[in-house]
């Protein structure tokens, strides 16, 4: 069973199966650690993001809940999640100003509308990534 | 295929009356640039265009994207195929390029995106923006609450629009132009010749993630290919378009991709040290099927060509790392030696780890050099855009920017500090 | 841990991710069953999960009591 | 003027006494002792060791906590610009004191710290990242050798010059990245490594990936109905209330536990320091961590000689390998002198 396991609000909303975690991302990542010791499969990247933990305090992760032997690459990546954010500042929702706490959300949901899409956890279905570009007019010819 | 690069090298800027070239100079007509750029209607009208050249007391904030002013002159298809214009394959035929010359994108999009471009001081070393004449376009929106992915496209093609007309203006002065020659032949003949070298590739990795971190192959984004072959002469063109963002110094602008140094220095060796077959062009997404698929789809094209050896390339952090680390890894298990090349993000006082993931067989890595490493920045007589950003910008925090106007970031925050196409002489050592 | 016990005594590791163990250079293996309860089941009746406890147990005697050259997993 | 270093030793350095003296208390004396004369001359002026902290090595590893809140106040009003500790050569506690040591000053003053030490002291893993230590001899025959490179590096540092590489310098590498500009670009020296290697010739990576090497397996248990067996977990499981307080992460330390006449482990007795994973099982019953019901089960029942009376227990979650191997040697030799036959290590 699919399931997205976030600390953003704006995007739990959105998603058919999802859980809040009320707290940092870390919470998130360590949540998501004791289900992937239990079987669970990683689905997204626990690093979505080119940005450093003191540069995103939403974390979202989609798994595949599951009992089970645990899976080596989740395992490592969780783990690797985990230690990295261990090891550095990281900055939590409620210490953030309402805009940029907004834009730091909206990029994490951004980031996971397409795989939330690839996998049909959207509640809109409608949503789909932005349209091949194609320009009007050939403005330089 | 046979691509001439006819370089005409531009020394200063200045606006004037007519856009085009003379001894060196490449004047800009602002205004007919401004209305150009105007006719989206995404774009506000508090749009801007500056000049900003090496050496100037100049700092540029937030900067989005770098893009070399390319046209063709000869050949089928037009720069920057499937953005600016039609989808036709580039790659030969005669392009004139502005060397020395580049369009600077510079807005805020969301709040904590883009980098930092200084003219001169410490921060120039960093950057190799620092050592081109810029054209700099300074962009908002039309409307504040703009999506924001209509927007991000909005600034993206009006950088490769105005880098275009830029090029396009200054054609009849080809003939003064300096001429490079490109040939890449086709695989088969590739192939059987040079059969006492080494077979080799290169595989190109490209971010995308999603919003702010995505990549455009002739206007596809690239998320949604799977690895596929293009030849080098292609990417001269502007085939690989960057619309990401966020941690400026590993993003690959469109100035490195046109530019891309890797490609360069293996055209340069191909014949004398190995064969250079092919470039493979991968992606780096968020799930964890589409990275199984995509490395595994990648190096089994580089077996299939039967390939040697393969450099590649990152781009970005964290997440990308385990693209990297597959890549390498699957296409050694082929028994193709692999050379990494990438970044690192280890800690301010450098006693991290520096990459999120590892394999014992990625064995020649080169660095870029750590992203985290901090740097303190002098205040400039100038800024073109909006320095407070300094304080939300990735590499930045809340009192970067002091009150005298000096910033204090992590390199992470300089345009094209740490190019992991390998762009700047930035390197790493172990203490 | 692993490599320095066995330069001294024979030892066998009971780890649920086989790769970690053999990366962490032990000899012996016997993969378990979750990370968070490597030698029980919680949703087995306490009789079961020792009668599977045990099982693995033996499992790792029998391995200590086997030669071998190279790194082993036991499955059975 | 020159600069102001605060230097560390031990009991032995300063001429106080040896094993005897070990449990003596620290203090602090103006000026030069000991091997601070040699320091003296290596610095040909350009610093001035203001004052010699002098610690018994037992003592500091006994009090460690209090030993270094106690000399970091005495070094407060010496107001220093560097912190010398040692050389400790191969010696282990005064190693591991002069690192500790390091590591607190440069926390608290946040000044260059630099010691010296044999390559395997066991210091040297614990604090490299914390402190410049030089390469030295395993022996005091290296004084000679030491003081100079040690002065030179310190100065260096005094100074604000780069320092240059673990093989120029003589320290030893402390894992830590620094930036530098390198004749070519990154993209070229990329293909120059990667032509290296496809023609197989030698090359030096810029970053290294973690490898991993291998001990050869020990001979098959001959007799089980006669041996004695272990249990060891890097599972984090201890007594009720983590007695030796083990760290739920990067433990710095092992608990080593006597089960004697204990037939099972309950919620009641036993549960797990480890913050890697979620406890709530072996809390629950320790047993599914670390065996001991059914190892006393077939102790009874004549398939094994016998289950050793004491378990040895770490968390496995985030430890160096440094701290890991440490851990594992002692524990093996532990094991070995009380008669031990083969051991069951569980990890979670």
């Amino acid at each position: 069973m699919y399931k997205l396991i976030t600390n953003n609000p704006e995007l739990h909303h959105d998603v058919k199966n999802s859980e809040l975690i009320e707290g940092s991302a870390l919470d998130v990542l360590i949540h998501v650690r004791s289900l992937v010791h239990l079987g669970s499969h990683l689905l997204t990247h626990p690093l979505c993001g080119n940005l450093r933990p003191n540069h995103q305090p939403f974390r979202s992760i989609l798994i595949d809940e599951k009992n089970g032997l645990a899976d080596l690459d989740s395992l490592s990546l969780i783990e690797e999640a985990v230690r990295i954010y261990q090891s550095c500042m990281i900055i939590t929702p409620e210490e953030l100003d309402s805009s940029t706490r907004n834009d730091y959300a909206y990029i994490d949901s951004e980031l996971m509308r397409e795989s939330l899409g690839q996998y049909g956890m959207m509640k809109d279905a409608n949503i789909n990534a932005a349209p091949l570009l194609l320009l009007k007019k050939e403005v330089l010819n | 295929m046979k691509l001439e690069l006819h370089r005409l090298s531009i020394k200063s800027l200045k606006f004037g009356d007519n856009t085009g070239f003379k001894d060196g100079t490449l004047t800009v007509n602002k205004a007919e640039l401004l209305e150009m750029i105007s006719e989206d209607p995404l774009l506000g009208k508090n749009i801007d265009v500056d000049i900003a050249m090496p050496g100037e007391k100049t700092r540029i904030i937030p900067v989005k994207d770098v893009i070399e002013p390319r046209w063709k002159i000869e050949g089928s298809g037009q720069v920057f195929p499937g953005m600016v214009s039609d989808v036709e394959t580039v790659g030969e035929g005669k392009t004139l390029v502005l060397s020395g010359c580049a369009v600077l994108t510079a807005g805020k999009i969301v709040r904590f995106q883009e980098g930092i471009i200084d003219m001169s001081g410490p921060g120039a070393d960093y950057t190799p923006y620092s050592k081109t004449c810029n054209v700099v376009l300074v962009l908002e929106p039309s409307d504040p609450n703009m999506d924001k992915h209509d927007y991000e496209k909005a600034c993206r093609i009006a950088g490769l629009k105005a880098a275009a007309y830029l090029a396009k203006s200054c054609a009849e002065a080809d003939s003064e132009s300096e001429i490079e020659t490109y040939e890449y032949a086709d695989i088969k003949t590739g192939m059987n010749s040079l059969p006492e070298l080494p077979k080799v590739g290169y595989l190109y990795m490209l971010q995308t993630q999603g919003l702010l971190h995505d990549t455009y192959l002739y206007g596809v984004d690239v998320k949604r290919i799977l690895p596929t072959i293009i030849s080098p002469l292609e990417v001269m063109d502007g085939a690989i378009v960057s619309g990401n963002c966020v941690s400026a110094c590993d993003k690959n602008s469109t100035y490195s991709h046109q530019n891309n140094p890797v490609i360069a220095d293996m055209l340069k060796r191909h014949g004398k040290d190995f064969n250079f077959v092919a470039c493979i062009v991968t992606n780096e997404n968020v799930t964890l099927a589409d990275k199984r698929r995509s490395s595994s789809y990648a190096t089994k094209l580089a077996h299939m060509l039967g390939l040697d050896g393969i450099v590649i390339t990152e781009e970005g952090f964290g997440n990308p790392d385990a693209d990297l680390i597959m890549n390498c890894w699957k296409a050694e298990r082929y028994g193709i030696k692999t050379a990494l090349l990438t970044d690192e993000y280890a800690g301010q006082d450098g006693a991290s780890q520096s990459l999120a993931d590892s394999c014992p067989e990625g064995n020649a890595c080169v660095t870029a050099g750590n992203a985290n490493e901090v740097i303190h920045l002098p205040a400039m007589e100038k800024v073109i855009g909006y320095a407070e950003e300094a304080n939300v910008i990735a590499g930045g925090w809340n009192g970067s920017l002091s009150e005298d106007g000096s910033i204090t970031v992590e390199l992470q925050a300089i345009t094209g500090s740490t190019s992991e196409l390998g762009y700047t002489k930035l390197g790493a050592y172990t203490l | 841990m692993v490599k320095e016990i066995e330069r001294e005594l024979p030892v066998v590791h009971m780890c649920t991710i086989v790769p970690i163990s053999q990366t962490v250079g032990a000899n012996r293996i016997i993969p378990t069953i979750a990370i968070p309860h490597p030698l029980g089941d919680p949703s087995k009746t306490p009789e079961e999960e020792k009668a599977l406890r045990r099982k693995l147990v033996e499992r790792a005697l029998k391995a200590l009591q086997t030669e071998i050259t190279e790194q082993t997993v036991f499955t059975e | 003027m020159a600069f102001r270093v605060v230097h560390y030793i031990n009991q032995f350095y300063a001429g106080i006494g040896g094993e005897e003296k070990a449990d003596y208390m620290p203090e602090i004396r103006e000026g030069v002792v000991g091997p601070g004369m040699a320091f003296k001359g290596a610095f040909k002026g350009g610093a001035e060791i203001v004052a010699t902290v002098i610690c018994g090595d037992s003592y500091f590893a006994s009090n460690m906590d209090e030993a270094t809140a106690k000399i970091l106040d005495m070094i407060r009003e010496y107001k220093p610009d560097a912190f010398i500790a040692g050389p400790a050569f191969n010696a282990g506690r005064y190693g591991t004191a002069c690192g500790a040591m390091c590591a607190a000053v440069s926390k608290e003053f946040n000044i260059p710290v630099i010691s010296g030490m044999y390559p395997e002291n066991p210091g040297v893993e614990m604090y490299k990242k914390y402190a410049w230590i030089i390469e030295t001899p395993d022996s005091a025959a290296g004084m000679r050798k030491a003081v100079p490179a040690m002065a030179k590096l310190a100065l260096k540092l005094l100074k604000g010059e780069a320092i240059g590489k673990p093989s120029d310098e003589g320290y030893i590498e402390r894992g830590i990245r620094k930036n530098m500009f390198y004749e070519k670009l990154a993209a070229e020296r990329c293909v120059d490594m990667f032509v290296a290697k496809l023609k197989g010739e030698a090359f030096e990576t810029e970053y290294k990936m973690p490898v991993f090497d291998r001990v050869d397996p020990q001979p098959a248990v001959k007799d089980m109905k006669h041996a004695v067996i272990a249990l060891v977990t890097s599972g984090g499981i201890c007594p009720k209330g983590n007695p030796d307080h083990i760290e739920a992460s990067s433990a710095s330390k092992f608990g080593e536990y006597d089960i004697t006449g204990v037939n099972d482990l309950t919620s009641e007795t036993h549960c797990t320091a480890h913050g890697g994973y979620d406890a709530t099982y072996a809390d629950q019953n320790a047993d599914r961590v670390l065996p001991v019901d059914v190892m006393r089960d077939l102790e009874r029942e004549g398939v094994i000689g016998k289950l050793h009376n004491k378990f040895y227990a770490t968390v496995g979650n985030g430890t160096s390998v440094a701290n890991a191997k440490k851990f594992g040697a002692e524990i093996v030799k532990r094991l070995v002198a009380d008669g031990v036959t083969a051991v069951i290590l569980t990890s979670t």
